[in-house]
């Protein structure tokens, strides 16, 4: 019972607090770039603003454009029943390990991707062919680094690499190192980050995942938006989950959770600064070059992959 | 005696019925009269057959004559087929005459050689005697040479003097093959003509002389290689075949290439009993995998209708030879099934490809298109037939490849890519000229015809009823043929 | 002999005369097309539901029972036999069969007064029929019969529209490849026959016999090379696949969707049959390749289908996808039993038969509706489709299903099998061989690069047909489809769903066949936590709900909608964004081409692409172009590396071997000299 | 006379048939070629029949017979009467040059004796060294056909291969049984009225009876 109290929990706090991390990630890039940086709550506004405006449609958006936003945002929530952030004790853990994680961002992906095609624009095609064609090299590059983590783990479930990363026994592994990075790279390019894509941007021929949403508005674009905080937020705690799970409750002692949170806290705190840096660092790439940055991305895993089975 | 009395009739029959058509030929009622004399050869083969069938294997005629397992089942066939084939000619050859393609004497000496080649395949297959064999042999090449020239076009006797001269010459080895023959037999069966009954000579096989029995074979496999169509000998047959007239292209393909065959495994019977060697099984494999693929690669290019099939009929000649060759049960069970529905399935296709170039007055395949929509009954027996020649199941032709591959791949396995080749490159061959013929629109200047569509359809549901199910009694038959053979 | 009871295989025998009769019916009644229609394909799907209970049947029973009838040669009468390997095949196809043959009684009408169509309705019988003897054979004769039974059928079908070249066209290499292939399996039952029993009688030919035997291992591999030679070749396994992309589209769409959906799969069977079954002993080398070529068959067919435009033609090149990661199951299958790790077999094998399934239901669905695009529009080329999910909406949705289903999204099929694969792949550490150890990893890599390009090919081809703006420039006609064609998708939509959401029961029925073929058992772990939790090994290793994610998504759509439209704002219709550019015609919409160019881009180097960009000048001023022409041409580069060559060399061959046949008589008569004279020469 | 003599003579006209053979393959006139045929089936029919007197084989005097009506006069009246009757050209030229030919003749002989070294150890017939002489004949008829282009000359080559194919039977078996002599003789007949009726039917289509002409049949294009 304790299990879906956590579980409820989480699903709520994954809701009720991306915005906040993305705030929060805003704010230190225009302190990074000197400028005076809205509220951390700013985000918040955003949505509600949202939400309450009316909505207009393309003339010849279908069903699938009207349908795209609650799945995407209905993806986003089952994902934040799975992964363990405070727990490991996650009664819908069972329902999906690792590799089904990366395949129901896929389908909130392909979704997005037909609602891009669906208005008949030139840029919502564009969109989605350039956010496929990233994804179509992003995702097994993911895959890959998570191949890596959880042949070491001997487990796909995530509650279990937990568990077994978060043992004692277990020590800094080359090929987790490796795959770290590779994950690193693949969440700058499956959030949207900057040498990958600009969130900030309306440039129409550079932008990608916003191409695609372009004729969204109101309720829709409020779902979309929250999902894809969301999203960030979901992919910075699977990576703490899965490379730092230092805190996470491991027990079905619900004593453990308020210090799981506090590590939580400080671990996403923390993981904003490095992508604000990176993000501050580099420039958005050209969208062929990108091939070279999901390549070392994959590269990266496949060392990972390789060190496992050469090196330990 | 009523065995001999079988006979009399099975050879009597066709010889008569030469006689009167030689007069009678361009008579309104000559092509029925035709198929009557057929029909009753044919009866008489089944009589003869179910004797054999009761008895097993006999001498009649004083020793003149033996029929056994091997050379019964290659008699019906032959008279069944000359049957089909003369109730094809009926319509087939009418019209020639009407488009004055064919004169009254022509009319006359086709009907009366037609019959007169029946007979002289007849003799072939029930004489006892090796001698009479070549002689019947060489009387079905002359019956027919002529009617290969009975166009009279310039290609149509460029053709038949090929065919003279060559099978002459052909025939002229085998006939020396037999002199050696005999002078090895006469001295161990004493001079007369019991050194020339098989049934005497394969009775003492093993004491009869090896080098001269294998210097015997070789004129005996060049000769009546000659007349099987095995490649370098084939020269002729390419080009016999397609200038022909339709039906005697039908039989010489379906028949008469049999006959020679038939001859050849004869001899090379008493040869292999005689040398205790591979020796003669590896000539015949030599020359079916040249005729293999040599007629399969030619295949590749023809643009004649007719003589496309020829070719097809040297690969398939190939394929039996090959596996006489190999030996074995498997294989020559394999070899008899083959000659069976090869020469049902090829005559069928000639029957077909007969109306198909009467309908657009060109055997070019390139001008012979839309037969399933033309005359569906023709379009589809070329399609099926085309599809047995070529070894689909669940035609017979695939039943006896199946026999022959399998033991291939088990006692020469490197023979099979070869063979392998061979067979793929000839399906692609003729498939790819089959279906632009049988496909598509009809074109403006094809002309409908009578067609005779029984015999198509007879020998199509023979084929495929014996690539689905080989009755007892043809069973048997090739399982003591095969005993006779191995 | 058959006796008048009711067991799976008399009702499997039932079937295949119900399809003999349908041919009969169909020849009988061709005068009168608006009866024969119905009557005939109602008559192959009661044949089909026959044979699919019968299947489902047999692998729920988990023993075989077998016949022998009194057909075929004597010493080697035709037998029969219905063990669950055989049943889950019969099953699989005829569950897709019973959906076709719905659909073509909608779908067939079309073609009234068009052209004959008791062709059609005679070939589609004996096709079907074909498919399930084939399954049922157990002998090699009766095998390679109903085998090409099925092939020749099917070439009839592919040629049905026989007046254009292209369907004659590849309809021949289709039967060139197809027979090719048939002889290859011919000569590998012969090596096993051989081996069995030797040539002395025909009781070698029987897959009893084989699987009696202890073939020698050099000859068992010359047998299974041969036999996956010519099961490759039918399956459309790189690089023997050219013709596929040929041959499916052209067909009707009825046809196409059995082509592609079951009767790929009878060669899979065929693989299966012979390694696991009748050889039995598998080096572990054998798996490596079969793997390998998966591997490169699943990505080279789903990057060749990401570049295509004709909808069919994708369609197909995906089979050849999909294929290739039913092989990589069967690869590794091959490769864990050769290690004699038998559970982790059965979890390759059933990876491998769960996705053969899968693979027939979506590929089945989405061929039946780019069928109805078809009809509806005219067109198989997409770039002239577009907006049509508001013509057609029942299609649309179905077709989308489809889509999803075979790009690996959850909660449906497609994704549990390749989820399966996955895990199948984790397991290599277990694997003895270090190499393999090494390379199945990289194997599952290129299995994730081919789920996601199959995402990205099939928003194409979603996008592109049914979304956005018609695209054409002659505006058609287009009404939804009738009732047996979406009742038919329908339910083909269904099974994709419920064999994505109920794994587990499935896996449970079928587990009996990886137990017989592998010696390793699924159920008890694959359930350990319940039905709803797919355990594959264990549930702390890995675990998947289907129900859940479906349910848990549904659930949150629902509670979001109610939220928001507690008080919902208002909608309205309004022009899209046009860059303030006021004349946004259809034409500027992302297109098929478009759509792929960054992949394209990226994976050039594997095509053969001429791509031409043609400048109009206009008369008065050059440096504004009248008009740019674009065209882009992309050819399967296994064309020119393997058939051009051979066909090359055939008709080198065939001049130099014509040079024989000069002409001259005297040259004919020195032939036959010095043949004399060698043969002299060889005798003494 | 006794068997000594009988031998002798045997072996001369064995001589005599292959020298006949030889000058076939020189000779270039069509006449002169008729009337060595006539001379060689002559040779043929006087050896049948001392073989048969030698051997008591009574049958073979009705060969020796039949040889002369069909080899000596039927034969070559019919190709006398064709000749005129067509008009033909009275030479002929030949493919390989004559020397060449005849050396070619000559490795035929050699090789033919070789090859029927076997036999002669097994025969113990008084002929038996004859065969090599007709092997050799029958492969001098075919190098006859193979070197000549005219189609009457292909035929006097084909008649010559089967003189020695006669030839063979009488000398290596004392001849064949009768029935099957006689079916030779009427296969040969028929044959004479066939290349008869070729003869004209080729003059006619192609107004000469080169063969050279006949070579539209092929594969080559």
């Amino acid at each position: 019972m304790a299990g879906f109290i956590i579980e409820i929990l989480q699903i709520a706090l994954v809701i009720g607090l991306a915005p906040i991390f993305a705030g929060w990630v805003k704010m230190l890039k225009c302190w990074s770039q000197g400028r005076s940086s809205p509220s951390i709550l700013q985000p918040y506004r955003n949505l509600l603003k949202l939400f309450s405006k009316d909505i207009i449609l393309a003339e010849n958006a279908s069903w699938i454009f009207r349908f795209t936003p609650y799945l995407v945002f209905g993806t986003g929530v089952l994902v934040s029943a799975i992964i363990p952030l405070l727990s490991t004790d996650l009664p819908l853990a069972l329902t999906a390990d690792v590799i089904v994680l990366v395949s129901l961002f896929a389908i909130a992906r392909f979704f997005t991707a037909l609602a891009g095609m669906d208005i008949g624009t030139a840029f919502g095609g564009m969109g989605s062919s350039r956010e496929m064609m990233i994804a179509s090299i992003s995702e097994p590059a993911m895959l890959m680094a998570i191949f890596t983590v959880s042949l070491s783990c001997g487990s796909t479930s995530l509650s279990r690499i937990v568990e077994v990363i978060y043992s004692p026994a277990s020590v800094i592994k080359p090929s987790l190192a490796f795959a770290f990075i590779a994950f690193v790279l693949i969440t700058l390019a499956e959030t949207g980050r900057v040498p990958v894509d600009n969130p900030a941007t309306h440039l129409e021929l550079t932008m990608v995942h916003e191409a695609m949403i372009l004729e969204y508005s109101g309720r829709h674009l409020a779902l979309i938006e929250w999902a894809g905080m969301m999203k960030l937020f979901l992919f910075i705690s699977l990576g703490v989950a899965l490379f730092a799970p230092v805190g996470i409750a491991v027990s079905t002692n619900p004593a453990g959770i308020p210090l799981a949170f506090v590590y939580l806290s400080l671990k996403l705190g923390f993981s904003g600064i490095v992508i604000v840096l990176i993000e501050t660092g580099l420039a958005k790439m050209r969208l062929f070059r990108l091939t070279e940055f999901l390549g070392a991305a994959f590269l990266m895993a496949t060392l990972g992959m390789l060190s496992f089975f050469m090196l330990e | 005696m009523q065995n001999s009395a079988v006979l009399l009739i099975l050879l009597g029959t066709p010889l008569f019925a030469a006689a009167v058509l030689a007069f009678v030929g361009d008579r309104r009622f000559a092509p029925e009269v035709n198929i009557a004399g057929s029909a009753a050869t044919f009866a008489a083969g089944l009589g003869l057959a179910f004797e054999v069938y009761k008895q097993g294997s006999m001498l009649a005629g004083g020793n003149f004559f033996f029929v056994d397992a091997f050379n019964v089942y290659l008699a019906v066939l032959t008279s069944f087929v000359s049957m089909t084939t003369a109730i094809f000619s009926r319509p087939y050859m009418r019209r020639e005459r009407e488009h004055g393609r064919v004169g009254h004497w022509g009319m006359r000496f086709y009907h009366a050689m037609f019959q007169l080649f029946i007979f002289a395949m007849l003799l072939c297959l029930l004489t006892n005697n090796i001698g009479v064999l070549w002689i019947a042999m060489e009387l079905a090449t002359l019956s027919t040479v002529l009617l290969v020239s009975l166009y009279r076009t310039p290609t149509a006797i460029e053709a038949a003097w090929k065919y003279f001269i060559l099978c002459g010459v052909g025939i002229a080895q085998a006939l020396f093959g037999t002199v050696l023959l005999y002078f090895a037999a006469e001295r161990v069966l004493g001079e007369g003509g019991q050194a020339l009954l098989w049934t005497n000579l394969s009775l003492v096989s093993d004491k009869l002389e090896p080098t001269i029995l294998s210097l015997a074979f070789v004129f005996l496999m060049v000769g009546y290689g000659t007349k099987v169509g095995l490649v370098p000998l084939h020269n002729w047959l390419p080009d016999a075949h397609s200038e022909g007239p339709t039906p005697i292209s039908a039989v010489l393909s379906g028949l008469l290439l049999n006959i020679a065959l038939y001859a050849l495994v004869r001899c090379k019977v008493l040869v292999d009993g005689a040398t205790h060697s591979h020796h003669a099984g590896d000539i015949m494999m030599g020359f079916g995998i040249l005729s293999i693929l040599v007629a399969s690669f030619s295949l590749l290019r023809q643009k004649d209708i007719k003589r496309m099939f020829s070719y097809s009929s040297i690969e398939h000649m190939g394929i039996a030879t090959f596996a006489f060759g190999l030996g074995g049960p498997v294989a020559t069970f394999g070899a008899l099934l083959h000659m069976l529905v090869h020469s049902l399935a090829k005559s069928a296709i000639f029957f077909t490809v007969g109306h198909a170039s009467q309908m657009h007055r060109t055997q070019e395949m390139d001008r012979i298109k839309g037969l399933f929509k033309g005359n569906p009954l023709v379009g589809w027996g070329f399609m099926f037939g085309a599809m047995a020649i070529v070894g689909m199941p669940p035609f017979g032709v695939f039943t006896s490849e199946f026999l022959i591959l399998t033991a291939t791949m088990k006692s020469a396995p490197l023979m099979t890519p070869f063979l392998l080749l061979g067979l793929g490159v000839a399906f692609a061959a003729i498939f790819r000229k089959v279906q632009t013929m049988v496909a598509g629109d009809v074109p403006e200047y094809q002309t409908p015809v009578k067609a005779a569509h029984v015999p198509v359809m007879l020998h199509m549901a023979i084929v495929l009823a014996i690539g689905i199910y080989l009755p007892d009694f043809l069973n048997n038959w090739f399982h003591t043929a095969v005993e006779l053979i191995k | 002999m058959i006796q008048l009871t009711l067991t799976p295989l008399n009702l499997a025998s039932f079937a295949i005369i119900l399809l003999l009769a349908q041919t009969a019916i169909a020849s009988i009644l061709r005068k009168n097309e608006r009866l024969m229609v119905p009557v005939c394909f109602a008559l192959s799907s009661a044949a089909s539901f026959a044979a699919t209970a019968a299947g489902v049947w047999t692998v729920g029973l988990g023993s075989s029972s077998s016949a022998v009838m009194a057909l075929g040669l004597p010493g080697l009468p035709f037998h029969l036999r219905l063990d669950p390997l055989s049943g889950y095949f019969l099953g699989l196809i005829g569950l897709l069969s019973f959906f076709v043959s719905i659909y073509s009684i909608g779908y067939v009408k079309g073609f009234i007064g068009h052209r004959p169509i008791a062709r059609l309705c005679i070939f589609y019988g004996l096709f079907i029929a074909g498919m399930f003897m084939v399954v049922l054979a157990d002998d090699a004769l009766f095998f390679l019969i109903s085998w090409e039974t099925m092939a020749a059928a099917s070439y009839f079908l592919v040629m049905f529209e026989d007046e254009r070249v292209e369907n004659r066209r590849a309809a021949f290499l289709y039967i060139v490849v197809a027979h090719v292939g048939a002889v290859a399996i011919l000569l590998a039952f012969g090596v096993m026959a051989g081996l069995a029993t030797g040539f002395d009688n025909f009781s070698g030919f029987t897959f009893d016999a084989m699987r009696q035997a202890d073939f020698p291992p050099e000859w068992a591999t010359v047998a299974f090379l041969l036999a996956f030679f010519g099961f490759g070749a039918k399956a459309g396994i790189v690089p023997m696949h050219v013709w596929l992309p040929e041959a499916h589209p052209v067909a009707p769409s009825n046809v196409s969707a059995l082509m592609s959906g079951v009767m790929l799969k009878t060669a899979v069977y065929g693989i299966l049959r012979v390694t696991f079954d009748l050889i039995k002993i598998i080096p572990w080398w054998w798996g490596a390749l079969v793997l390998a070529l998966g591997i490169i068959s699943a990505l080279m067919g789903i990057l060749y289908a990401m570049m295509e435009k004709d909808l069919k033609r994708l369609l197909a090149y995906s089979s050849v996808e999909n294929i290739g990661i039913i092989m990589i199951g069967v690869g590794m299958a091959m490769v864990f039993k050769s290690f004699g790790q038998g559970i982790f077999a059965a979890l390759a094998l059933i990876a491998a038969l769960y996705h053969a399934v899968n693979h027939a239901m979506f590929k089945g669905l989405l061929f039946m509706g780019a069928g109805a695009v078809l009809h509806a529009t005219h067109e198989r080329n997409m770039e002239e489709m577009g907006g049509l999910i508001h013509k057609m909406p029942w299609t649309a949705a179905l077709f989308l299903i489809g889509c999803v289903s075979i790009s690996a999204l959850p909660p449906f099929n497609g994704f549990v099998s390749e989820w399966l694969t996955f895990q199948a792949f984790l397991l290599s550490p277990a694997l003895p061989s270090p190499l393999m150890k090494l390379l199945m990893p990289l194997g599952a890599a290129l299995l994730a690069l081919t789920a996601a390009l199959a995402a990205a090919c099939f928003v194409k081809a979603f996008g592109v047909t049914f979304l956005g703006n018609w695209r054409g420039r002659h505006r058609t006609q287009v009404q939804e489809t009738c009732w047996p064609i979406r009742i038919a998708m329908g339910m083909a939509a269904t099974s994709c769903l419920l064999l994505g959401i109920l794994p587990t029961v499935f896996i449970d029925w079928m587990d009996v066949i990886a137990e017989q073929l592998t010696g390793g058992k699924l159920a008890t772990s694959a359930g350990a936590v319940g039905w709803m939790w797919l355990t594959p090994i264990a549930p702390e290793r890995a675990s998947y709900s289907g129900l859940v994610v479906f349910s848990g998504i549904l659930a949150v759509y629902a509670i979001v909608y109610i939220i928001l439209h507690v008080n919902p704002g208002k909608i309205r219709r309004g022009h899209v964004w046009d860059c303030g550019f006021e004349k946004l015609t259809n034409r500027m919409q992302y297109n098929a081409i478009s759509f792929s160019m960054p992949i394209r881009r990226i994976f050039g180097f594997l095509f053969n692409i001429k791509e031409e960009v043609r400048l109009v000048p206009q008369q008065a001023h050059s440096a504004f172009p009248q008009k740019l022409i674009y065209s882009l041409r992309i050819r399967d580069r296994f064309w020119n590396w393997i058939y051009k060559p051979v066909a090359d060399a055939s008709f080198w061959l065939s001049r130099r071997v014509g040079r024989l046949q000069q002409g001259r008589i005297n040259t004919y008569l020195i032939y036959s000299f010095v043949t004399i004279i060698l043969l002299l020469l060889f005798v003494r | 006379m006794n068997i000594q003599t009988i031998t002798q003579i045997n072996s001369f006209l064995a001589a005599f048939v292959l020298l006949t053979a030889f000058g076939m393959l020189a000779q270039k006139k069509i006449n002169s070629l008729i009337h060595l045929f006539t001379w060689q089936g002559l040779f043929l029919s006087i050896n049948t029949a001392i073989v048969g007197y030698v051997a008591g084989r009574h049958h073979l005097y009705i060969s020796s017979v039949l040889t002369l009506a069909l080899k000596v006069i039927l034969l070559p009246y019919i190709l006398h009467l064709l000749i005129a009757r067509l008009k033909i050209r009275k030479d002929v030229e030949t493919i390989v040059n004559i020397p060449a030919t005849m050396l070619i003749g000559i490795a035929l002989v050699i090789f033919s004796y070789h090859l029927t070294a076997p036999v002669r150890e097994l025969s113990t017939f008084i002929t038996r060294s004859t065969l090599a002489i007709a092997l050799a004949t029958v492969m001098i008829g075919l190098l006859m056909m193979i070197t000549r282009k005219h189609a009457v000359t292909q035929i006097i080559g084909f008649l010559a291969m089967e003189n020695g194919l006669f030839f063979a039977a009488t000398s290596a078996t004392y001849g064949m049984p009768l029935v099957v002599e006689l079916g030779v003789a009427l296969d040969v007949l028929i044959a004479a009225f066939i290349f008869g009726m070729f003869f004209f039917q080729i003059h006619t289509t192609f107004d000469s009876l080169d063969v050279d002409q006949m070579a539209r049949l092929k594969e080559e294009s």
